[in-house]
């Protein structure tokens, strides 16, 4: 057995608070050095301070430590690029144990202890919201990389942010098209029975009838099942397409035992990769989902007319072209959606020179100048693909590719325009009191 | 227990209170909110102990009285836009039903079925969360807003989400339970209550009905929970599942035997030590549940009757 | 789907969970029963033993029945090892003391779960089934492997039972959970027993749990499941009592599987925890027990 | 005079065995009343069921006249039933004092005041002489004093009617005689319903004597009309070591 949740790995990593140190000793060394810098600048070259809010444990972790890798990387490239405004960043990491409660004490610690400048990272939903109220209390930045709709919703407060990654409901409103035109207009929907779930179960219906097609049965299974046979008799025999969200260690079982329950003689599947990321698709049991479809953030595949920027930057995060580690095979990445990570710190670099940040005294500059950012160009910094921003909900929208499994591989087979996944503004941060 | 004592132990008790009055002025601003965070979460381990330590009845479903606390008053604020106070008696109420309800029933089995009755029931509970998520928030939760959760006494109103305010809101919950544990445990009733634990049958040939002091105990238990919780959403902003989970009702009876059971301060030192436990091993390494776990058998096997009851057994046998 | 057919498969799902359910809860009833002990571990135990599986099939390769076999045999050893080692070092220098017991258990729930964290990793990992024949029905299709596991629990579970009811060993058991003190008296020594019944019942999790891993992947988080639904199984079947585990961990399974046919699943597993807790309110001796305490 | 307790076909059985079986038993007010029998006659199950621990399983208990078959054990304390175990069962983690005050606060009629609790528990602890031991740990005392902590208790209780069950077992002879002292000045105040396998205790004790053997009565009377009983003579050198 490998040490795949890098406990060892500690010592390793470049992102640990003790290397930090050591970091800033070597900087402190510099800076004395005679004829070196003025003291006055010892200041403001301090480094720029992110605290990232990781799942390490918990159900999360599978996620944490694809993201640590990624923000690693991305880091690295910041700070060999000459840091954010002149200034070297430097990650301090705390595990939220994927738990609202410790994520809001994480939050607190940051803000109080670690005195970070902004507060970035997290995935699941409910951390992000057990977490959000702290953040705005402390007046600190909060970016999330979680695809939740919970910003974008403006149920949160005006410091937490998703620059980086679509959330879930356009997500879902671009897909219904394709589904629509290439799969069937009988659509059953399986999702989980807790809020991701629900934001399929609430999204997917109006956005189908927009298309002329349908759901027809809506069946919720509960996130500790560990079995799903029993639920597929409500499987209505007229379905031409299952339309699957499961999320959890239990999808394996979930897709094994749909293959047996139906042989060859299957719908149409089509399902959000959230619930295969970091597990291989070429695993035993899965080769029943040969030629169905999935939605992938960002493919887990290389493809052939990859961009250079996306070429770069999955060579910067350690990914080979199967989006396992380099080196590794068998450790898949969660690629379609920690590119996030990636993008929202290339936002907030954006923002903080916009800002001119120098502190956290500009914590309120920083979160009016990323609110006034519109939209982010397809590039090494977007290796995702362009984006739009809309300040006013701080969400960002970007494109979705929809991926065929083909010979053990995903291969991108469409890709959604941004304006299928605008939607209405339910509301407005930039209304409220910084 | 005993009649002695009684000037030493108030002493000591408005003395550990002063102290953490003083320390919110000396506290750097993290341990400050840390403390904050704490004494909220003792009051719940208070409650606990109310019930596990004095009356030696084992419950793995308390998660559910901190949880009706937590969804009484944070839905009073989210859904029906009551003001502080009264969504805190919203919390309030709601555990104190609650409880009495699941005492009715619980009471009826001891020992291991006592533990798995109330299990149970808190994972009912915890589902229903789940279940009636188009108020609850389900898995997700709720925040409650910040602009709501202000304390409002005629034209003066204060800011819970207010660091100085909030340490005070929490030092108050937190005295009031600890004064009101204390009175408890040294009354006619908080002796009555030991008796129950240290020989039911005995009791009851004393001419006590067991089963309505049970009952009584487990009420104050369960609302002293259900303060804690109200006062969790009120001050932190935030109403969630998780807090209603297995792992939350677990996580008192360790607060508490670190502590010391049946100690009353015993259940403060044990939440504080574990904070820190987990806080400052999170900084040297990702598996601080190994420390947790190795720290919990070595305390039952070297300590285990807790820091305080320790501290009690050996040097201090007047501790309340 | 229709009635029948529907009722059907809810009936084989319901079976399948009731025989791997049998196996781990037999074995916390065992551990309860001889030793008094709430083994709040017991889920990890189960958990070891699937990720063992997992361990084991990978390093050995070739032929999937080839490494499911040797973890069949090799996950249970090495889990009853740990087990063993942990009843030396923890739980008798406690004294078996019920409630330092609980806690010490909780803590071998915690070193047990980041262990496997930290070697094993996050993600969820399948094992292949040593073989996979879909049996095809007029209605749907059904894996041939879950109907092995039926009968491979019951397999298990009668040499369970022979072994209790006909054997020396089974004797020595039975006389310590009776009266240790007077066991002692007549020369059995009661920390041998204690110690073998702790292995065996992880041993016996670590079996169900090699057997269900075929179709539900290791996991460093799911030991809690099992553990919740066995504490209700042994609970509603009478402590100790080896029957009444079996038809109750049939009964639960079985509910499982019909009640879901009916309600939501989330309103279907209140109301079946619900019932359970009532049972148990009104019946604390279990359905099949004598008087529990 | 109303008897104060009397009890009409009450029966009790455990599996097969019969251990109590209709029993007809009449108690006046003021006796002291000894209940001897061979070992498994009985005894122990019969005061148990007139105390309410264990439920008949037919027949009737009055108490003063009233039917109180079905109250809960706690209530006939109340009334005035108060039981001493045969295992001492005191508080072995609570001092004499606590397990003297827990009888005392509860019978209190003011209820309020700190120093009638005080007051009850000091007269209870002086009247069996463990006044100098109010603060020990009651697992701590010797196991005469636990013996007596648990008349104390019994006392606290102002019972009408207290069972002593075999209240003399394991003490010394020096502690006896105090022993019997004691239960003398209690009779004063409460009728005494004694188990007792002493022999000489019951006979300086006991007003009148009733026999039980295999769970029925064999034979009541004043203590030389029993000395002289030669169904109880059978029953005891049948069954005496």
């Amino acid at each position: 057995m490998t040490d795949k949740n890098g406990f060892f790995d500690l010592s390793k990593t470049t992102l640990t608070r003790r290397n930090a140190l050591k970091g800033l000793a070597a900087g402190a060394g510099l800076a004395m050095a005679p004829g070196f810098v003025r003291y006055s600048q010892a200041q403001s070259s301090a480094p720029i301070k992110i605290g990232f809010q990781s799942h390490r444990t918990g159900i999360g972790a599978a996620y944490g430590r694809w993201y640590e890798k990624t923000t690693a990387a991305a880091i690295k490239a910041i700070n060999a690029a000459g840091g954010i405004n002149g200034r070297q960043v430097e990650v301090i990491i705390e595990d939220d144990g994927t738990d609202p409660g410790r994520g809001a004490e994480v939050v607190g610690k940051f803000a109080t202890q670690h005195k970070t400048d902004i507060v970035f990272g997290t995935l699941f939903s409910h951390v992000v919201i057990g977490s959000a109220p702290a953040a705005g209390e402390a007046k600190m930045p909060y970016f999330v990389v979680s695809e939740g709709h919970h910003v974008a919703s403006t149920k949160l407060n005006r410091y937490v942010f998703q620059p980086g990654i679509t959330d879930v409901k356009s997500q879902i409103q671009s897909m219904a098209p394709w589904i629509a035109a290439n799969a069937g207009k009988k659509v059953t929907q399986i999702f989980p029975d807790f809020a991701f779930g629900y934001d399929h179960r609430d999204y997917l219906p109006p956005a189908l009838k927009a298309q002329g097609a349908e759901v027809i049965a809506q069946i919720a299974i509960p996130p500790t099942e560990s079995s799903f046979t029993k639920y597929f008799p409500q499987i209505p025999a007229e379905t031409e397409v299952i339309y699957h969200v499961m999320v959890g260690p239990a999808v394996l079982t979930f897709v094994k035992e749909l293959g047996e329950f139906y042989g060859s003689n299957r719908p149409q599947l089509f399902g959000f990769i959230d619930s295969l990321e970091a597990t291989d698709i070429n695993s035993p049991g899965l080769e029943f989902l040969d030629g169905s479809h999935f939605w992938e953030g960002s493919p887990r595949y290389a493809q052939p007319d990859d961009s250079a920027a996306q070429k770069a930057y999955r060579a910067a995060v350690g990914i080979d072209d199967n989006g396992a580690a380099v080196g590794d095979p068998k450790d898949v990445s969660t690629a379609a959606h920690m590119f996030g990570c990636w993008e929202t710190l290339y936002v907030v670099k954006k923002a903080m020179e916009d800002a001119g940040y120098k502190g956290p005294e500009d914590r309120a500059k920083l979160v009016e100048a990323t609110e006034a950012l519109k939209e982010f160009a397809e590039g090494p910094e977007h290796p995702q693909g362009p984006k739009t921003f809309n300040g006013k909900i701080h969400q960002c929208f970007g494109i979705q590719n929809i991926s065929k499994v083909e010979g053990g591989k995903l291969k991108v087979v469409h890709k959604t325009k941004i304006e299928d996944g605008l939607y209405e503004a339910e509301g407005d941060y930039t209304t409220q009191a910084l | 227990m005993s009649e002695a004592s009684p000037a030493k132990a108030y002493a000591l008790h408005l003395g550990a209170i002063a102290l953490l009055f003083v320390l919110s002025f000396l506290l750097p601003e993290y341990y400050h909110g840390v403390l904050a965070r704490i004494m909220v979460l003792a009051v719940f381990a208070m409650g606990y102990n109310m019930l596990f330590g004095y009356v030696g009845l084992l419950s793995l479903g308390h998660a559910m009285f901190f949880g009706a606390g937590l969804y009484g008053a944070g839905l009073a604020v989210i859904q029906l836009g009551w003001s502080v106070p009264a969504a805190f008696g919203a919390g309030l109420g709601c555990g104190a039903v609650l409880s009495l309800i699941i005492g009715l029933l619980a009471l009826r089995t001891t020992g291991v079925a006592f533990m798995i009755v109330t299990m149970m029931f808190a994972q009912v509970f915890y589902l229903a969360i789940l279940y009636f998520a188009a108020w609850t928030g389900g898995d997700q939760g709720m925040v409650v807003p910040q602009p709501a959760r202000v304390l409002s006494f005629g034209a003066t109103s204060l800011d819970l989400t207010n660091p100085t305010v909030r340490y005070i809101c929490a030092l108050s919950l937190f005295s009031l339970v600890l004064l009101i544990t204390l009175a408890i445990v040294r009354s006619r009733y908080g002796r009555v209550l030991v008796a129950i634990r240290e020989n039911e049958e005995r009791t009851k040939m004393l001419g006590y009905d067991t089963f309505s002091n049970k009952l009584a105990a487990v009420v104050v238990s369960g609302t002293i929970c259900a303060a804690s919780g109200a006062a969790y959403a009120l001050l932190f902003g935030y109403v969630g599942s998780s807090f209603a989970s297995v792992q939350y009702s677990i996580l008192p009876l360790l607060w508490v035997l670190l502590g010391g059971a049946a100690t009353t301060l015993g259940p403060l030192i044990g939440t504080l030590f574990m904070y820190y436990v987990i806080d400052v091993t999170s900084g040297y390494t990702s598996a601080y549940l190994l420390i947790v776990g190795i720290a919990l058998i070595l305390l039952v096997l070297f300590f285990p009757k807790g820091i305080l009851g320790s501290i009690r057994q050996r040097w201090l046998g007047w501790l309340p | 789907m229709h009635f029948g057919p529907h009722l059907l498969l809810a009936t084989l799902e319901g079976l399948v969970t009731s025989a791997v359910l049998a196996l781990t809860a037999l074995g916390l009833s065992l551990v309860f029963g001889v030793m008094r002990v709430v083994n709040v571990a017991h889920g990890e135990f189960f958990m070891l033993g699937a990720v063992l599986a997992w361990a084991i099939t990978s390093a050995i390769g070739g032929h999937p029945a080839l490494g499911f076999l040797a973890a069949l045999v090799i996950a249970p050893l090495i889990v009853g090892a740990v087990a063993v080692v942990a009843e030396r070092l923890v739980l008798r220098r406690l004294n078996y003391n019920p409630e330092a017991t609980i806690v010490a258990t909780i803590g071998m729930l915690y070193i047990i779960q980041q262990l496997a964290l930290t070697f094993y990793g996050p993600e969820a990992r399948p094992v292949e089934p040593p073989f996979s024949y879909r049996i095809l029905l007029p209605w749907f299709g059904y894996s041939g492997y879950k109907l092995s596991i039926i009968a491979a629990s019951a397999v298990l579970l009668i040499a369970t039972w022979l072994v209790l009811t006909r054997t020396k060993i089974g004797l020595i058991m039975r006389a310590t959970q009776y009266d240790s003190e007077t066991a002692q008296a007549f020369g059995i020594s009661v920390g041998r027993v204690y110690g073998g019944v702790f292995a065996l019942g992880a041993m016996l999790a670590a079996i169900a749990a090699v057997l269900i891993v075929p179709i539900s992947q290791a996991h460093y988080l799911m030991g809690q499941d099992p553990l919740l639904l066995s504490f209700i199984v042994v609970i509603i079947g009478g402590l100790g009592s080896l029957r009444g585990t079996v038809v109750a961990a049939v009964l639960i399974g079985l509910s499982d599987g019909i009640i879901s046919m009916f309600f939501s699943p989330t309103l279907a597993k209140i109301i079946a925890t619900l019932l359970v807790a009532m049972v148990l309110v009104f019946r604390p001796q279990g359905l099949f027990g004598t008087a529990s305490r | 005079m109303t008897p104060l307790l009397t009890t009409k076909g009450l029966s009790r059985n455990f599996g097969g065995l019969r251990a109590v079986d209709s029993v007809d038993f009449t108690l006046m007010p003021g006796e002291i009343r000894a209940v001897i029998g061979p070992n498994g006659a009985g005894k122990t199950t019969f005061v148990s069921l007139v105390s309410g621990r264990i439920r008949p399983s037919s027949g009737a208990i009055l108490f003063d006249g009233a039917d109180i078959t079905g109250l809960p054990a706690y209530v006939r304390v109340r009334q005035g039933i108060a039981y001493t175990f045969q295992i001492t069962s005191v508080f072995a983690n609570l001092s004499a004092y606590d397990n003297v005050a827990l009888p005392v606060q509860r019978t209190l009629s003011d209820g309020r005041s700190k120093g009638a609790v005080r007051a009850g528990v000091m007269s209870a602890l002086e009247r069996t002489g463990l006044a100098g031991r109010a603060h020990m740990p009651a697992g701590q005392l010797s196991y005469g004093h636990q013996r007596l902590l648990e008349v104390a208790m019994g006392l606290a209780l102002k019972p009408r009617l207290l069972i002593l069950d075999e209240p003399t077992q394991g003490l010394a002879d020096s502690e006896i005689d105090n022993f019997v002292e004691l239960v003398r000045d209690i009779a004063k105040s409460a009728t005494v319903l004694l188990i007792e396998h002493n022999m000489p205790v019951v006979m300086h004790l006991a007003d009148r004597i009733t026999v039980f053997n295999a769970g029925r009565i064999l034979a009541e009377g004043a203590p030389e009309a029993i000395r002289n009983d030669a169904a109880v003579q059978d029953a005891y050198l049948g069954t005496a070591p």
